[in-house]
């Protein structure tokens, strides 16, 4: 739900800019903190998970233009740094297919890392207070995506001048619609006609709205998901904090 | 053979995967009737396992036309799945697991059984099988012969009419081998049941076919008749990229040494024409 | 998806001069494309961009089969146009720079195997990061033979009907983690043959 | 056989997989001696590819001691890698892709070898191996036989010193056995490779063994021998869930019958013995 399927050319060159620079920063403090041994060991799963992630993610599910994301399960297997350079790869993959820009791989990086991340820190905390595999899958899937749900509403946010401007000065509809219709693809929009300005409330309302759909569902499969890889090989759940 | 029910009919279809790769299974029609045992011999890479996909409509034809129990597999396929038993070449991601148990109940739970009756028919299975110390393993950790023997009792688990069996005896160890044979010949015999398998041991082929069909080339079929009608023709086979069953062999050389026994299939016979042939020679 | 591996299939057995191009030069190119359409806001241009593109793409022989892959980022766009008054110039200017970024992509995936992509990447981006490109990409091929077959399997075995809705839905829950439990125990086979076979830290290519 | 050097040792490991299941591979010592031919017999899921997987330091053993040229392969795998080639059971995932002549460059180009080098290596084993018609194929289309063979040629390709392979038959045809059956015994005449391989088709086991290893139970070595020397004690082999070869079997039914002819593992040499016994029996 979180990713941004904009096509190139759109966002503000500074906004996707600063993002492809915040995405290698983190990229480079990440590599220091991790052992080389470790990042060789747990490539496999890093390759698998990934590749899950772009195959979930070119499978839309379209009267909802929801796709899985599975961010939350490989987050909770592969541990914070490895996650960042799996979203990683996984945007430069689909950009490379089409499916998302390649200028917006940063942002995207980004925001998608945030979700297997913070989604890897609360499953832990849920874990030391109930010990059911199923609700804290659950819990932790459905909070971390709706937090980089906020933060992906943040950044378009950020980007807000640059499509009144270009609303203005250069057609005279917006740019910023895009990214409203994107979110709430097959809805239909009645009110749009008559704003000439960007309307950021309604943008949220509608983004949060399908979010939360998107939200639902992504918990179920991810708990079902680890649910099974609790009962087959619960090891891996743990692999990180053993080292 | 003839007035049989056919079962199946294949004729002459084009498969061209997406890598332009084009099997033509042509030359001679595929025919089963019911009730008959069908062996594929061929090549590796001549289309085998193609064949058996269209038949099961996992595949779409290109041109030509498959029938199964009637209807076109790639449409209706659901309505006679019940009557057909699989077991792929790729048996690893056929086990559904997440238990052997599991996996086996999986398909009687499916179309409909009762609880009951299905662990049943479950057990059954199980039990001829020789699969008792493996139950409640998980699927994922399974040695590779053993994932053999569990997909075998998922295809059999229905008493299907139909069996579709790609290289069963692949990775299996002789005992099992021996063992499943019987399992299949006894289906045969007392329920009618119909297989078509793949194989490359041509020194099983004569214990489990009445009818075997060559494929050569991309899919070319170019002979269909019996395990003995075939393995006589000895000098084609080396085309096909087969070796003769060994006694085959032996009893070809020996007759090359001037010694003429016959040529028998199972060694039960080799013994009595070797045997008949030494008295005869002692008596005058 | 199984546009990957008829891409990949494109990409190997083709000839044209486009697949014979250095992979950087053509990596070079799509900057070029990519900078084109962010920063021109002229239709003529955008229209010069799009032809030059459409040629390559038939100069170069690709099947037409992939060509769709170019459109799928236009889901997008059409619906973008959809609120925007229609004006015939602004449908025309996003459609053309969705299009000619998502042309540009495909191009150069059809015309160049992807390790050469990576393998050129190697060169600006850390060792790390292209072994687990590469690696994903594998992964991606194995995977969809595992979901391919467990679909088969489902299909074969009955496990998928619309007459028993919530036991094919349990069923198709499992298949899901039997999925990935089967990925990932197939990538480990995979990266022990790997290792088994020289592998270090990075990958090296028939490229390098 | 005395006075080689070993280059393999397994001293009574013992390996608790994680879901308990226990393989002890015991009973005798497993010592393989440079140059020679070892193949493993052994029913399904009995720990033939669990040996493997230690000797290859994929596993880490629990109790006991494993010796590859003189390392533990647990720490020290790297340094004697490049002398190893390996095909496993599963091959699949061996494969690295993305085509078929990609993947037999892969070992060469990682070990560090120029790229002229590396492409003569994989060019001579493309050749010996028949691959030349597939060697632009995505290794994602091949067929199960097809698959195999790459897989052989990514071992054969940095002509190793020590070949293990598990189950390298299974699966392919019989001509393509007989040509590997040649590679390999020509790669032990004259290059002196040592090879340890697992296998089902007993019927084989004469033609590419100098030892022969029986596992049974749970990793249990009961035998260690010659193949003629083992399969002579025919009584023995239905407890490790195996059969005689054809020929035994054969002979050993003659014998039954009162006509002893000897017990030969190779159809020239049984041709011999019959031939023998028949003019023999000619003269008085
Ligand atoms: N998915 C695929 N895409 C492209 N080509 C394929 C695919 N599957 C099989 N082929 C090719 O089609 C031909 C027939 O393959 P098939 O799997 O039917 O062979 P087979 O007779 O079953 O061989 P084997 O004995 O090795 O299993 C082979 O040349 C193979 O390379
Ligand atoms: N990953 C695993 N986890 C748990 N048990 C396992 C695992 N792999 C194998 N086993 C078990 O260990 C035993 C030995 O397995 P192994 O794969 O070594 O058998 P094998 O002799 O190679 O058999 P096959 O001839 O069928 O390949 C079997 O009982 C098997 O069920
Ligand atoms: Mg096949
Ligand atoms: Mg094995």
């Amino acid at each position: 739900m979180s990713h941004i399927h904009l096509p190139d050319g759109i966002l503000p060159v500074w906004l996707w800019g600063s993002g492809y620079v915040l995405a290698v920063l983190i990229a480079w403090l990440f590599s220091r903190l991790i052992k080389k041994e470790d990042l060789t060991r747990r490539l496999p799963l890093l390759g698998m998970m990934a590749a899950a992630m772009v195959l979930g993610a070119s499978v839309e599910i379209v009267p909802i233009a929801y796709h899985v994301n599975l961010t939350v399960a490989s987050g909770i297997l592969l541990g914070p740094s490895l996650i960042f350079l799996a979203t990683f790869v996984v945007n430069l993959i689909l950009a490379l297919f089409g499916h998302g820009g390649i200028t917006v791989i940063g942002l995207n990086t980004l925001i998608l890392s945030l979700e297997g991340i913070l989604g890897h820190f609360f499953f832990r905390a849920f874990w030391r207070i109930s010990n059911r595999i199923i609700p804290v899958a659950f819990l932790s899937t459905f909070l971390a995506l709706s937090l980089s749900t906020f933060s992906m509403i943040g950044v378009v946010r950020l980007g807000v001048d640059h499509y009144e401007e270009l609303l203005h000065t250069h057609e005279k509809k917006g740019l910023f619609e895009l990214k409203l219709l994107k979110e709430k693809t097959g809805h239909e929009e009645h009110e749009e006609e008559a704003s000439e300005k960007v309307n950021f409330r309604r943008f949220m309302a509608i983004v949060l709205s399908l979010g939360f759909l998107g939200w639902l569902l992504e918990g179920v499969i991810t708990s079902l998901i680890l649910r099974y890889i609790y009962r087959l090989r619960p090891e891996l759940l743990w692999m990180i904090d053993k080292g | 053979m003839e007035g049989r029910e056919r079962i199946i009919e294949v004729d002459c279809i084009t498969h061209v995967y997406p890598d332009q790769t084009k099997v033509q299974i042509c030359g001679l029609e595929f025919v089963v009737n019911r009730g008959e045992r069908v062996s594929i011999l061929g090549s590796n890479g001549c289309g085998k396992t193609t064949l058996l996909k269209h038949l099961l409509g996992l595949l779409v034809p290109k041109e030509g036309r498959v029938r199964v129990f009637g209807i076109d597999p790639t449409k209706e396929y659901p309505e006679v799945r019940e009557r057909i038993g699989v077991v792929m070449q790729d048996v690893d991601e056929q086990i559904l697991g997440p238990t052997v148990y599991d996996d086996i109940l999986f398909a009687p739970l499916n179309y409909g059984l009762e609880k009951k009756k299905a662990k049943g028919l479950a057990e059954a299975v199980i039990e001829k099988l020789n699969l008792g110390s493996l139950q409640k393993k998980m699927v994922h950790y399974l040695s590779g012969g053993e994932k053999k023997k569990v997909a075998l009792a998922g295809a059999l688990v229905m008493e299907p009419d139909l069996l579709i069996l790609d290289e069963p005896f692949t990775g299996l160890d002789p005992l099992s081998r021996k063992e499943l044979i019987s399992i299949l010949n006894e289906l045969n015999r007392e329920k009618g049941i119909t297989f078509i398998m793949t194989l490359h041991e041509v020194d099983l082929v004569s214990e489990v076919s009445d009818i075997l069909y060559l494929m050569h080339g991309h899919g070319h079929l170019s002979e269909r008749g019996s395990p003995e009608e075939i393995f006589g023709r000895f000098k084609e086979l080396e085309n096909f990229n087969l070796e003769e069953p060994t006694l085959i062999r032996l009893f070809r050389g020996l007759k090359k040494e001037g010694l003429d026994f016959g040529s028998p299939l199972r060694i039960d016979e080799a013994i009595q024409l070797i045997k008949k042939k030494w008295n005869d020679k002692q008596k005058p | 998806m199984i546009q990957i591996s008829y891409l990949d299939y494109l990409a190997i057995e083709g000839g044209s001069f486009l697949h014979r191009l250095s992979p950087g030069v053509k990596i070079l190119g799509i900057g070029f494309v990519l900078l084109w359409v962010t920063l021109l806001r002229s239709l003529t241009g955008l229209i010069l961009l799009y032809g030059i593109l459409l040629l390559l793409f038939f100069i170069s022989r690709t099947s037409l089969k992939v060509l769709p892959l170019t459109f799928y980022p236009l889901l997008f766009a059409t619906l973008f146009i959809f609120i925007s008054h229609f004006q015939l110039h602004f449908i025309l200017l996003v459609f053309l720079k969705v299009l000619s970024a998502a042309t540009g992509v495909v191009l150069l995936l059809a015309t160049t195997p992807y390790p050469f992509i990576f393998q050129t990447l190697n060169r600006f981006l850390p060792s790390v990061f292209v072994t687990a490109l590469f690696l994903t990409y594998r992964s991606m091929f194995i995977l969809l033979k595992v979901l391919e077959e467990t679909q088969h399997a489902l299909y074969l075995r009955g496990g998928f009907q619309w007459k028993h809705p919530w036991r094919s839905l349990i069923n198709l829950s499992n298949a899901f983690g039997h999925l990935i439990m089967t990925g990932i125990n197939n990538s480990e086979k995979m990266y022990e043959s790997m290792r088994l076979r020289g592998f270090k830290n990075r990958i090296h290519y028939r490229s390098d």
